[in-house]
């Protein structure tokens, strides 16, 4: 059967020349960058060309770029990380957050740091103003994702950059997303802390980075050696990060044709559907969102049987993100922008990646509309439709 | 394990072919039923005669376990008397798909609820005549 | 040039079967394992079959593997994650620990916790009766190394085990450097944490297990998705855990047959040293050792030029912990073991592997003479020595 | 950077062929430094006349820094006055080596000290006689 992987949101194949490099410092650059000897100095000399081209990626200075075990591990450095070291001091996030930050900051609030979490309009976006406004004279830092991995909808990160620069507050972004779709550019984001991970930019899994910008002090998370300047200690993973530091190069490299390529399938992908399959709803925002991100609501039916049928024919999306996609929660990032509890799961995210052809995309567009049919054919709530009310993702029934 | 699905195939099989789906011409009994959390709601129509349960439909709106279980229902019940069918419980339909995921076992195994009320709506119609 | 690594301690190269399997996963196997769709399925279906695989080489429960980003990270769960938990209460560990569990004591010492660091003899051991006598009512956890990574030597588990079930704490055990070398089960050490790192198993960089028995709760280190039974948040690193899982399998199967050769060779190695080069020190148990470890001192030289006259020829040997080599303080080890302060730092670890040949040691007992020759030469101490004193490690002059 | 060593290749050429190792039949001044912390011991010789250190000779037990900077120290001073010996420091020494890695720059670096010694030494016995 022909598959069709459309959930490049939650992770991406290994880019062949980044697996290559790994493979090949799994087996012969495989000293531990802490040994003077020779074989150490191989793999210190890699990890430090790795963080080069990472650095290079996002407008940073290697010394700005420590390597993690990923994005949930750069979020939990970041905010625990000035939390901590400040000792107390107030955190403004908003509800739209991955679990990575928005868990991390209930763990501070237990801490006793005050958090704010700001809302967000039907679109998945906050504002510069909601975020001066809840600035105070306690404010330590101030988290907002630059691009949101369920809906895709881009925050105005430069502008609040701006805002926090001004009132002396730090300004961390999770970029996880992002990275790969959108120009990453720390100076002009003004941003002080910025996490990446690598398996969403075609890099390896259990790899990740933090920028943190010169200057910023962060308490560590864990205690060993004194590796990556003594903000991150454990053997590091140089494999992986050499890894990270080819998956970024290429993606900077390619970012232009990439997201061209991006938009194009994300494109055919939501105007087939919308032509061929009525009663769709594209969740976030209309143009301020990544090119790869397909958000859509299908009336009538539910998000999982959608997916069911989907996977059935071979094809890969989610619902909301992956890690929630085993639970029953509705979406959190769909139930900030209003969509009503007991229906906020019923969306659907495509997500196309750098591979993704237009024969993938046409299969879809063949396989879609008499699985959605099946569907709403057992639907009550289709049975009894009323005309269309525009702006809801699904009716509800009284 | 392998590439084992989330559901069992037998949930799958019911998912993907489901018995009775539709609704009746002239039910004897409807129930409806709506979980607030998950958002799933299920119409169940019977067909009573002589005590027994001749037809039944249903229409599911939810995730693969709430049409699966659904379905079963339909297929456990059409033929028994009105009351063996109130004694099918979720447990029991869950039991007779091989078992459901965990989260799945509470949210979307509202099937004989929709029955049960669709039998206790015969039987007001009943009383009512 | 012939190159020899004998640093084996620090970290190993990754075993072929296991690289290729790596390279495999992420090419073929992306998927997120939060996913429900195929490729999610396949993904988890690989993670799962590599935790039954760490759980059998070590006697566990496959639901008592908990994946992480490494050894330290490991440690730090274990501590951190019993004592935060319990909200208060003591610790003991020991003073020859690595550095993630000491430096993590101390984090949680600052936090108000009180550590027992229990001293060893000249040999680096504790005794069970030690432990025994250091356990006090407030006592909710003992770390006690498996075995040590900068001298080999093996501490009494099993016995302390035994103990700290009668006593009712909890016991967790750093089996980095025991792991492949040692028979590690978890049941007859009578243990409830392990931590295990796939880098010195001739499995990835960047990946490691905790074994926490059934029953055993932890606090998490890191706020994110439910990942690893809500442990360990983040995208789980397939390719590294299925690489770990690989790695643990060959550990296992090959003990026996990989212990005999590192002891050979390890045996080869102090045994020609000691007849070719006169004033040689053994560190360490003499015989409760690892297989694979020689940590020498070369009375009258200095531990960092004897690594540089042998990175000169090829040969990778380390003084110490890779982790501290960078570093000039004096191994905090042989400080424990007796050593005076400013000569702990003389001492040179060769690690062998199982990829070490009889020839790779004949090359280090040639190129070794000389450069010790050379460098006794221009020492000081060498000229006026006066006849050797059994025991001590170098002769301080007055 | 490659696969840089620790060490520049001026440091690394030092120690392994270190210049002057070794001690003088008469030596007219001794030095001797040891660092508590490093454990490093160094010896510094020299033969004087006319006010200059005609001949210098050196005994290390240290580290690589140790050996190289004890080796770069006799070179530099080797045919000058004693005036002008005692105006090299141990930043001199660091910078002719082209410089060391930061952690050994106070603790390996005391080749000038053992060096300064040796002329105290000498000039202490010059008092005397
Ligand atoms: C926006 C965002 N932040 C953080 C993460 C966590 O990254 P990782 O899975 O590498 O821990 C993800 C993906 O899982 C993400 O989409
Ligand atoms: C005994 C011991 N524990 C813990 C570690 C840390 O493991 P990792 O480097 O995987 O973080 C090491 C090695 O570095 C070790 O030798």
């Amino acid at each position: 059967m022909r598959e069709v992987y459309l959930d490049h949101a939650a992770t991406t194949p290994v880019h062949h020349e980044v697996a290559a490099l790994v493979e090949e410092h799994m087996l012969q650059v495989y000293g531990n960058p802490s040994s003077l000897h020779r074989f150490g100095r191989r793999a210190r000399a890699a990890m430090e060309e790795a963080r080069e081209r990472v650095a290079r990626a996002i407008a940073a200075e290697p010394e700005e770029i420590v390597f993690t075990s990923g994005g949930t591990e750069s979020n939990n450095l970041a905010l625990k990380g000035v939390a901590i070291r400040a000792g107390r001091g107030h955190l403004i996030t908003t509800q739209v957050e991955h679990h990575a930050v928005l868990h991390t900051c209930e763990a501070l609030e237990k801490q006793g740091f005050p958090i704010t979490y700001l809302p967000v309009d039907r679109y998945g976006r906050v504002t510069p103003e909601q975020v001066a406004a809840a600035i105070t004279a306690d404010t330590v830092l101030v988290s907002v994702m630059m691009a949101n991995n369920e809906v895709g909808t881009i925050q105005p990160i430069a502008a609040i950059g701006a805002i926090c620069r001004e009132r002396g507050v730090l300004l961390h972004t999770d970029a996880v997303q992002s990275f790969g779709q959108l120009n990453v550019d720390v100076r002009s984001l003004s941003v002080d802390l910025l996490t990446l991970s690598g398996h969403k930019v075609y890099g390896p899994k259990g790899v990740g980075a933090l920028y943190v910008r010169r200057g910023v002090r962060l308490a560590p998370l864990m205690q060993g050696g004194g590796h990556e300047r003594k903000r991150r200690p454990g053997t590091e993973n140089v494999p992986g990060i050499v890894g990270l530091g080819k998956a970024a190069e290429l993606a900077s490299r390619d970012l232009p044709e990439r997201a061209r390529h991006l938009a194009a399938m994300r494109d055919r992908l939501t105007r087939g559907i919308q032509e061929k399959i009525g009663d769709v709803v594209l969740n976030g925002h209309p143009t301020e969102r990544l090119p790869n991100n397909a958000n859509l609501c299908f009336r009538y039916v539910e998000g999982e049987s959608v997916l069911l049928a989907l996977d059935s024919k071979g094809i890969g999306a989610s619902s909301g993100s992956a890690c929630t996609s085993g639970a029953l929660e509705p979406s959190h990032v769909l139930m900030a922008m209003g969509l009503p509890h007991d229906l906020a799961q019923g969306s659907v995210r495509f997500s196309v990646g750098r591979q993704t052809t237009a024969e993938d995309i046409d299969y879809v567009l063949d396989v879609l509309p008499p699985s959605i049919g099946r569907l709403r054919a057992m639907s009550p709530l289709y049975a009894e439709r009323v005309p269309e009310a525009p702006g809801a993702c699904v009716t509800e029934e009284g | 394990m392998g590439e084992s699905q989330v559901y069992n195939d037998k949930v799958m099989e019911h998912f993907f072919n489901p018995r009775n789906v539709g609704e009746l011409e002239e039910p004897d009994g409807v129930g409806r039923v709506g979980n607030p959390v998950c958002g799933d709601i299920m119409k169940m129509e019977i067909k009573v005669s002589d005590g027994r349960i001749r037809d039944i439909k249903f229409m599911t709106f939810g995730c693969g376990a709430a049409i699966a279980t659904s379905s079963i229902v339909t297929e456990l019940v059409k033929g028994k008397t009105i009351e063996e069918a109130m004694e099918v419980t979720n447990h029991t339909v869950a039991q007779a798909l091989g078992g459901l995921p965990a989260p799945k076992m509470h949210c979307s195994n509202l099937a004989a609820d929709a029955l049960h009320r669709a039998i206790e709506n015969y039987r007001s119609r009943q009383n009512r005549t």
